[in-house]
């Protein structure tokens, strides 16, 4: 077990928006949250991520707690995400906005900067290395010197992908990453993340696209005002009837097939 | 005791006072996100109109008041089209430098017609009237009833008109103000209108207790910036209570713990509160 | 013809024209106020790091100047300290407290932060006006000394005195270079253009944030205690709010978040201020209002204005149109 | 009833629009479909008034429109739900649909009517009504931000990807009440990814790459092209 | 009102010599850096006006002699807003470009910081500061021209001392005159016997509202006030301590003229009781009356004592020069200002100035007034 729910709860003031989740997420394979619009998907994510601490509950990851951690450390164990509004450094370049990714795995401080160490120079090649390597992976290379805020939509969902891959992360979160991308491209980052787990990472993904997800998930949580309401392989999930009246609908379910 | 009523009524005074200023920072500030120093120079302008409507014009104290509320105004809407309307895209620290240029633009600009010297402002309330006590002077309790007076009608102006709304809903997406049919530059020049407007409310009331000069704008205008920040931006109750806790904040610290640093007791006020709540007090939590 | 005016080129002229210039001109004047630009430049500089690279605009940065300008001066009247061992502790209590402010205030965020940090200037500010045991309130600190001789230089004179400001600035500004081109550099500039963001790629941007504005008050430090040694008065005015304005303002005219921003803006305004010096209690008359053009049509700094210049022109060069305009390159540039 | 004619848009140097010819008629319903980055969100922002064409004529309803600022364009009747909602974050539901109804708030009645209409279309947001929208999830903002576009009782109404994020559930009802709003006499310009619901309901549509008009027809005509098939409605 | 403050414009100070100088004659121009601009402007003016006055009279007489050439004068004024950083640049331009054997410079941080090199750059400060400290660092070159104030202290203490009583609250204006007032007051006030119930200071630059603090003062009900700073905001701490119930007197620092307080609270009755310096239209005589009529009609005020002094200096130094036989050379001037003094046409005597002092500064002797029975009555020693 790689990441672990307990309970975990939060709430805006009377609202909760995550209600006493336990989950599990297995080393190695896509895992999928759906639900219906405000049922908590997004903010799961950012309890897990260390961006709201919870109200109540934990998480547990590679068996330790680490829910009283800040996300700059939690990042630093191994879990990246990604939003679901596409948040980048939109001033830098797509090269840029990738190297920086790589800064939690390097030392080199004011120090190192003012005499310029060999530490810094190593290290700074580190990064553009793996930023090349992640780039080449998600497939931008060509874009590298673009200012993000000129890439398309799709382009910017890559960089998204890239930036958290640049972590040498072991996990990734991505909050529905194909919002407003066209269906050839859909396939296209549904690709995307089968690579990733075949590089050893586990993904886990927000998505409200069925058709994609029934093909791409090997596991289906559902949430719904908060509560997880099912969980199962996505064959068991469209045949869930409770999941079918609160989420899919007749259409999803058509769609899904 | 005698001494504590006292001072809470120096304190409601000047606290008026700050909070008005304030009220006008607070709307520009918060909707259009400009840091006006210039505000400072709109409030000396108004001490000054207000005084030359009364000297050359012999007009009525009100009358003049309410025509320099008018000019200043303009004046606001002016510098909103010259000045920060082509800024509208740049960066916030911009507009803070455009305004500076104002402001020593239209401080050279007041010394070079009108001279740098001092002016009093005669009042037709200077009469002194024993309340409860306290020794207070007409012009002072009317600081304190208009200041109220035109807060209630800022606020149910903003909270119950649609124009009002408006206001407000340019602060948070000029946008989306415009796909609802908002006329973003009217409400950009209305929101200076009644900004200058306040300014020159603040002044017209407080030049009587104090001078017409043209640095006058550097009293209030720092402790303006800093009681929008405590109220938190853009929140008209903030920017009213903050005003209140500062003028307290210097009549009794002035009082029970020392005239000379109660300047700092003032500022360190301010600090810790900021320092307990980063955004203020009156910032609802939405990120 | 573009490529005699490269980088490295054009850094070379501007420091033999900054080492002949004394001996290429005989009015001290300018001498003077070339120095005194100078020394503003390297509180810029510190302005620069947090406000251009972090993005964290400090408005108490006249604060520290001034902190920078007692310490030093206190030491070498007060205690009658040697100047060059001043001038170090005058940094380090600079950044020491610097250091505890920045532990607080960086809590807070964008307007919040600048209006703090005014409040914190202004504090500042009046403790230095009301604490006369110390500072001797308004009448201010005389009689500090020119810096002390180190070993057959000395510092008396005032092609001597620039000469030494040249000397730190020119460290200040190989300083700023090397930190800004380095990964941290990178992380200041992560931070400044979004700390969410920054915090999920693994981050610390608190620990960041706080080496930078620590940083930052070191050069305001220096700045200030050069200054304390130069003008060899100083009174409460040094650290009042309109120095930072004075600041903000060199580094906006000249470009915030830019290497070479801070000294072009702060010789450019200087020029600018003593050159309408002729019309004397009208000069903000015209000041105000070409300030205000400037940051108008200038709104990224001279230096940014030369970039995207420069960036369109190359683009017109190699005619290619890419599917991305480069007005919005490089207006995003910065 | 919106006729372009020729119509350029630059950002900048960029030209993102092309002589784009365009026309919808009263009570249509028109799809615009197109790859991330074509033009269609630029072609709306250019109808609302929000960019300025560099070139071409718009016309509504036989009036040239061309250089009119976003409010007038609004009070004459044509109304855009964006992308990216553009909502007001701070302040409530209920706040934001007035709002929506800025260009008729004179009509006290007519607003009401419309609020409770709006909390027909999407129950939840009635719930919400007193929430701060920027609290909402965001598929609640998106149907906010189509129910403030309908406080306008626009004539003509341009969606710019309604149905973005939102679980398919909603989906299905958000194309219903576009239909809806439709039939009930609205005109409708649409843009969307999910062609195969968009086309579905549309009369007619336009495909757009590259900031060019590439083809148009009946709906139907291009549900059955087969590059059509293959670029926006998948496999 | 206050716009033309040089005698001829000064061009960018580029320029030493002026075009107005006819065949023959020389000119020397006379430096001056003060606040002209910022919430020091109007004492800048002050100082500014009355200069120009002096050399503006000087030229059109046409000129001075010194050794055989007509010099006439050149004003060139720098706007240093009252920042002693700027003042140290002014004066190096005014020296290097305009070659200035005097400069003018009317605040103490200014004077400081010029101080650092007039030595070595030869030129003279024509000092405006009560500061005792610009004369004690030994600097030859500095002419301190105000009087100084101590002799003020007891005459003033001793007419509030019998006529009210020997309480006192301090509320002087917090700047450095003021400080330098109050602590040589409160001494000589216990010294005499009295009693020191409040000390404060207002600053007029910060603080909007007075109210409280003379609250706080008047709550230890003193017998007399202790006031000062520029005249109007004084006139304004008055008022506001007879609106509070104030009966005492009040002992008003020099800075502050009782004739401009008098006409900001529209009469005397306020500041029935106080104890002053006294105003220089209050005490016209032969050599200041045409003075005080001419810089009215100019400048549409009356002149304060920034302005006399400085118009007075001007004939001083001029004085001085032709006596030196040297219009460049400050150390000559120096030595020769008290022959300068006695020098001075009587008509332009504006003030009884008695001598030079040993240490670089001019001595004038006491010049007080009170307001006894609505009227302000001149009680210098001279007249006594
Ligand atoms: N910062 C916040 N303050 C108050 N309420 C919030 C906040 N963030 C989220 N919520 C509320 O919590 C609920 C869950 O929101 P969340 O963003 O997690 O939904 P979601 O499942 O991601 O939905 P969607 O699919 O539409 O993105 C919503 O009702 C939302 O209004
Ligand atoms: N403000 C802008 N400045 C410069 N270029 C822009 C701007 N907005 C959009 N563009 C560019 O114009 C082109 C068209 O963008 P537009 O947003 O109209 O596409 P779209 O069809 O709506 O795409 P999507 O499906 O991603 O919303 C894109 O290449 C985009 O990068
Ligand atoms: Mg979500
Ligand atoms: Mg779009």
């Amino acid at each position: 077990m790689l990441l672990q729910t307990k309970g975990l709860t939060k709430s805006f003031g009377g609202l909760t928006a995550v209600n006493n989740v336990d989950f599990e997420i297995e080393k190695g394979k896509i895992t999928a949250i759906i639900g219906p619009n405000g049922a908590g998907k997004s903010t799961f994510f950012n309890l897990i991520s260390g961006f709201h601490p919870p109200t109540s509950g934990s998480v547990v990851y590679n068996g330790t707690d680490i829910t009283p951690l800040k996300s700059y450390q939690i990042a630093k164990l191994g879990i990246a995400r990604t939003f679901q509004t596409t948040n980048l450094f939109e001033q830098s370049t797509v090269l840029d906005n990738v190297i920086i990714g790589h800064r939690l795995r390097t030392k080199s401080g004011l120090f190192d900067a003012i005499f310029q160490t060999p530490r810094l120079k190593r290290e700074e090649n580190e990064c553009k290395e793996k930023a090349y390597e992640v780039l080449e992976f998600v497939g931008l290379t060509n874009l590298a010197d673009m200012p993000v805020a000129g890439v398309s939509q799709e382009a910017k969902k890559r960089t998204a992908f890239a930036l958290a891959l640049a972590t040498d992360p072991e996990i990734v979160f991505l909050d529905e990453p194909a919002a407003g991308v066209n269906p050839e491209e859909t396939d296209g980052l549904a690709e995307l993340m089968k690579k990733m787990v075949t590089k050893g990472i586990t993904v886990c993904t927000i998505e409200h696209k069925m058709q994609m997800i029934m093909n791409l998930a090997d596991k289906i949580m559902v949430l719904n005002y908060g509560k997880k309401i099912a969980e199962g392989t996505p064959e068991e999930i469209k045949n869930n009837e409770v999941v079918i009246e609160a989420y899919l609908g007749g259409g999803g379910v058509a769609r899904a097939n | 005791m005698d001494i504590l009523l006292q001072q809470l009524f120096n304190g409601l005074t000047i606290g008026s006072v700050y909070s008005l200023v304030a009220l006008g920072l607070t709307l520009v500030y918060g909707i259009l996100h400009i840091p006006n120093f210039a505000h400072g120079a709109l409030y000396m302008v108004g001490g000054y109109f207000t005084l030359l409507f009364m000297t050359s014009m012999g007009l009525h104290y009100w009358i003049a008041t309410f025509l320099s509320i008018i000019v200043v105004g303009l004046l606001g809407v002016l510098m909103e089209r010259i000045v920060f309307n082509p800024l509208r895209h740049a960066p916030p620290i911009h507009d803070k430098i455009a305004a500076i240029g104002v402001l020593l633009f239209l401080e050279a600009l007041v010394q070079f017609l009108l001279g740098p010297e001092y002016r009093s402002m005669p009042t037709p309330y200077g009469e002194v009237v024993n309340v409860f006590g306290l020794t207070v002077t007409a012009q002072r309790i009317l600081i304190i009833v208009t200041a109220i007076v035109v807060m209630i009608i800022l606020h149910l102006f903003l909270k119950k008109t649609m124009i009002g709304a408006a206001i407000i809903a340019m602060s948070q997406n000029r946008e989306g103000a415009f796909l609802v049919g908002i006329n973003a530059n009217k409400i950009a020049m209305l929101t200076f209108f009644i900004s200058g407007g306040l300014a020159a409310i603040a002044a017209s009331l407080s030049s009587p207790i104090n001078l017409v000069f043209p640095g006058m704008g550097h009293l209030v205008i720092l402790k303006a910036f800093v009681i929008i920040i405590i109220g938190g931006m853009g929140s008209i109750p903030g920017a009213i209570i903050g005003g209140f806790i500062l003028g307290f904040a210097e009549s009794l610290g002035a009082t029970f713990i020392s005239n000379d640093y109660k300047d700092i007791i003032a500022f360190l006020l301010l600090v810790v509160i900021l320092t307990i709540r980063p955004k203020g007090l009156f910032v609802k939590g939405v990120h | 013809m573009s490529h005699i005016i490269n980088g490295r080129n054009s850094i070379i002229v501007l420091l033999l024209v900054a080492v002949l210039f004394p001996l290429l001109i005989d009015n001290q004047y300018y001498l003077h106020v070339l120095t005194l630009a100078f020394i503003f430049t390297i509180a810029v500089y510190g302005l620069n790091i947090i406000g251009g690279y972090t993005g964290q605009l400090s408005l108490a940065h006249a604060g520290f100047f001034a902190i920078g300008a007692y310490s030093l001066g206190l030491l070498t009247v007060k205690a009658e300290m040697n100047f060059w061992l001043a001038l170090v502790l005058a940094c380090v209590i600079t950044t020491a407290i610097g250091g505890l402010i920045g532990l607080i205030a960086l809590r807070t965020t964008e307007h919040f932060f600048a209006i703090y940090t005014l409040c914190v200037g202004y504090i500042i500010y009046l403790i230095i006006y009301k604490w006369e045991g110390l500072t001797e309130g308004v009448r201010g600190l005389i009689g500090i000394p020119a810096p002390s001789p180190i070993g057959p230089i000395k510092f008396e004179t005032p092609i001597s005195q620039y000469y030494l400001v040249l000397f730190f600035l020119v460290l200040v500004i190989f300083l700023v270079k090397r930190i800004i081109e380095s990964l941290t550099g990178r992380t200041y500039i992560a931070i400044r253009n979004s700390e969410e963001l920054a915090q999920t790629i693994g981050i610390a941007t608190m620990k960041h944030k706080l080496v930078s504005f620590i940083l930052s008050t070191f050069f305001a430090g220096l700045g200030g205690a050069l200054y304390a040694s130069f003008i060899r008065f100083i009174g409460p005015d040094v650290g009042y709010t309109n120095v930072v304005f004075d600041m903000l303002m060199y580094l906006l005219v000249g470009g915030i978040g830019t290497l070479s921003g801070p000294l072009i803006g702060t010789l450019l305004i200087v020029w600018l201020s003593q050159s309408l010096q002729f019309l004397q209690d009208y000069r903000m008359l015209l000041f105000g209002p070409l300030l205000v053009i400037l940051i108008i049509y200038y709104p990224y700094g001279i230096v940014g204005g030369f970039k995207m210049w420069k960036a369109k022109r190359d683009a017109k060069k190699r005619q290619v149109i890419i599917n991305q305009s480069i007005n919005q390159v490089s207006v995003k540039e910065e | 009833m919106l006729e372009l004619t020729d119509v350029s848009v630059h950002y900048g140097g960029y030209l993102a629009l092309r002589d784009i010819n365009l026309s919808v008629k009263d009570g249509e319903l028109v799809v615009l479909l197109g790859a991330n980055g074509a033009g269609k969100s630029t072609i709306f922002r250019t109808i609302s008034g929000l960019s300025k064409p560099s070139k071409g004529k718009i016309e509504f309803m036989n009036k040239n429109v061309n250089g009119l600022s976003p409010d007038r364009l609004v009070q004459s009747g044509i109304v855009q739900c964006a992308e990216g909602r553009k909502l007001f974050p701070q302040m409530t539901v209920k706040e934001n649909l007035l709002l929506g109804g800025f260009s008729n708030r004179k009509d006290k009645e007519r607003i009401k009517q419309n609020i409770e209409k709006s909390y027909e279309l999407f129950p939840i947001l009635r719930e919400k009504k007193d929430n701060q929208a920027g609290s909402l999830s965001g598929g609640q903002q998106q149907m906010l931000a189509v129910g403030r576009a309908l406080m306008a009782n626009p004539k003509l109404i341009l969606l710019d990807e309604p149905s973005i994020g939102l679980a398919p559930l909603i989906v299905e009802q958000v194309f219903e009440v576009i239909q809806q709003i439709n039939r009930d006499g609205t005109t409708v310009l649409l843009a969307e990814q999910n062609a195969n619901a968009a086309l579905k309901i549309a009369d007619r549509g336009y495909v757009i790459e590259n900031g060019k008009i590439v083809l148009e027809g009946q709906s139907q005509e291009l549900f059955d092209n087969d590059e059509i098939r293959k670029a926006y409605i998948g496999a | 009102a206050c716009s033309n403050t040089t005698s001829q414009p000064a061009e960018s100070g580029t320029k030493d010599t002026d075009t107005k100088a006819e065949e023959g004659e020389k000119v020397v121009n006379i430096g001056y850096s003060g606040p002209l601009s910022g919430p020091a402007a109007y004492y800048g003016e002050n100082t500014l006006g009355g200069l120009k006055m002096a050399v503006d009279e000087i030229n059109e007489s046409g000129g001075f002699e010194v050794n055989g050439a007509t010099h006439k004068l050149n004003l060139v004024s720098l706007d240093d807003k009252y920042l002693p950083n700027e003042t140290g640049s002014n004066a190096k331009r005014l020296v290097q470009e305009n070659k200035t054997p005097i400069i003018f410079v009317p605040h103490s941080g200014g004077i400081f910081a010029t101080q650092v090199f007039n030595m070595q750059d030869k030129f003279i400060i024509g000092a405006y500061s009560s500061e005792p400290k610009i004369n004690e660092q030994g600097n030859k070159l500095t002419l301190r021209i105000p009087p100084k104030y101590d002799a003020y202290i007891k005459p003033f203490s001793e007419y509030q001392m019998e006529r009210f009583g020997k309480k006192i609250a301090m509320l002087p204006t917090s700047s450095q005159y003021g400080k330098d007032w109050a602590e040589t007051l409160e001494p000589k006030w216990k010294e005499m016997g009295g009693e020191v119930v409040y000390k404060g200071s207002i600053d007029f630059s910060k603080d909007t509202d007075f109210f409280t603090i003379v609250t706080n003062a008047l709550k230890e009900k003193p017998d007399v006030m202790f006031v000062g700073g520029p005249s109007e905001p004084t006139a304004l701490v008055i008022k506001q301590a007879r609106q509070l119930g104030f009966k005492g007197g009040f002992l008003i620092m020099d800075q502050a003229k009782l004739d401009e307080i008098e006409a900001v609270l529209g009469g005397p009755e306020m500041i029935e009781g106080s104890v002053g310096v006294l105003p220089l239209i209050n005490s016209k005589y032969e050599g200041n009356e045409k003075f005080i009529a001419d810089y009215a009609a100019e400048n549409g005020k009356n002149p304060g004592s920034e302005a006399g002094y400085h118009y007075q200096a001007m004939y001083l130094f001029v004085e001085a020069m032709k006596a030196a036989g040297s219009v460049d050379d400050s150390e000559a001037i120096m030595a020769n200002l008290q022959k300068g003094l006695e020098a001075i046409p009587a008509d332009k005597m504006i003030y009884e100035i008695e001598k030079v002092e040993e240490d670089g500064g001019l001595y004038t002797p006491l010049r007080m007034a009170v307001v006894e029975d609505g009227k302000i009555v001149n009680q210098s020693t001279e007249a006594k």
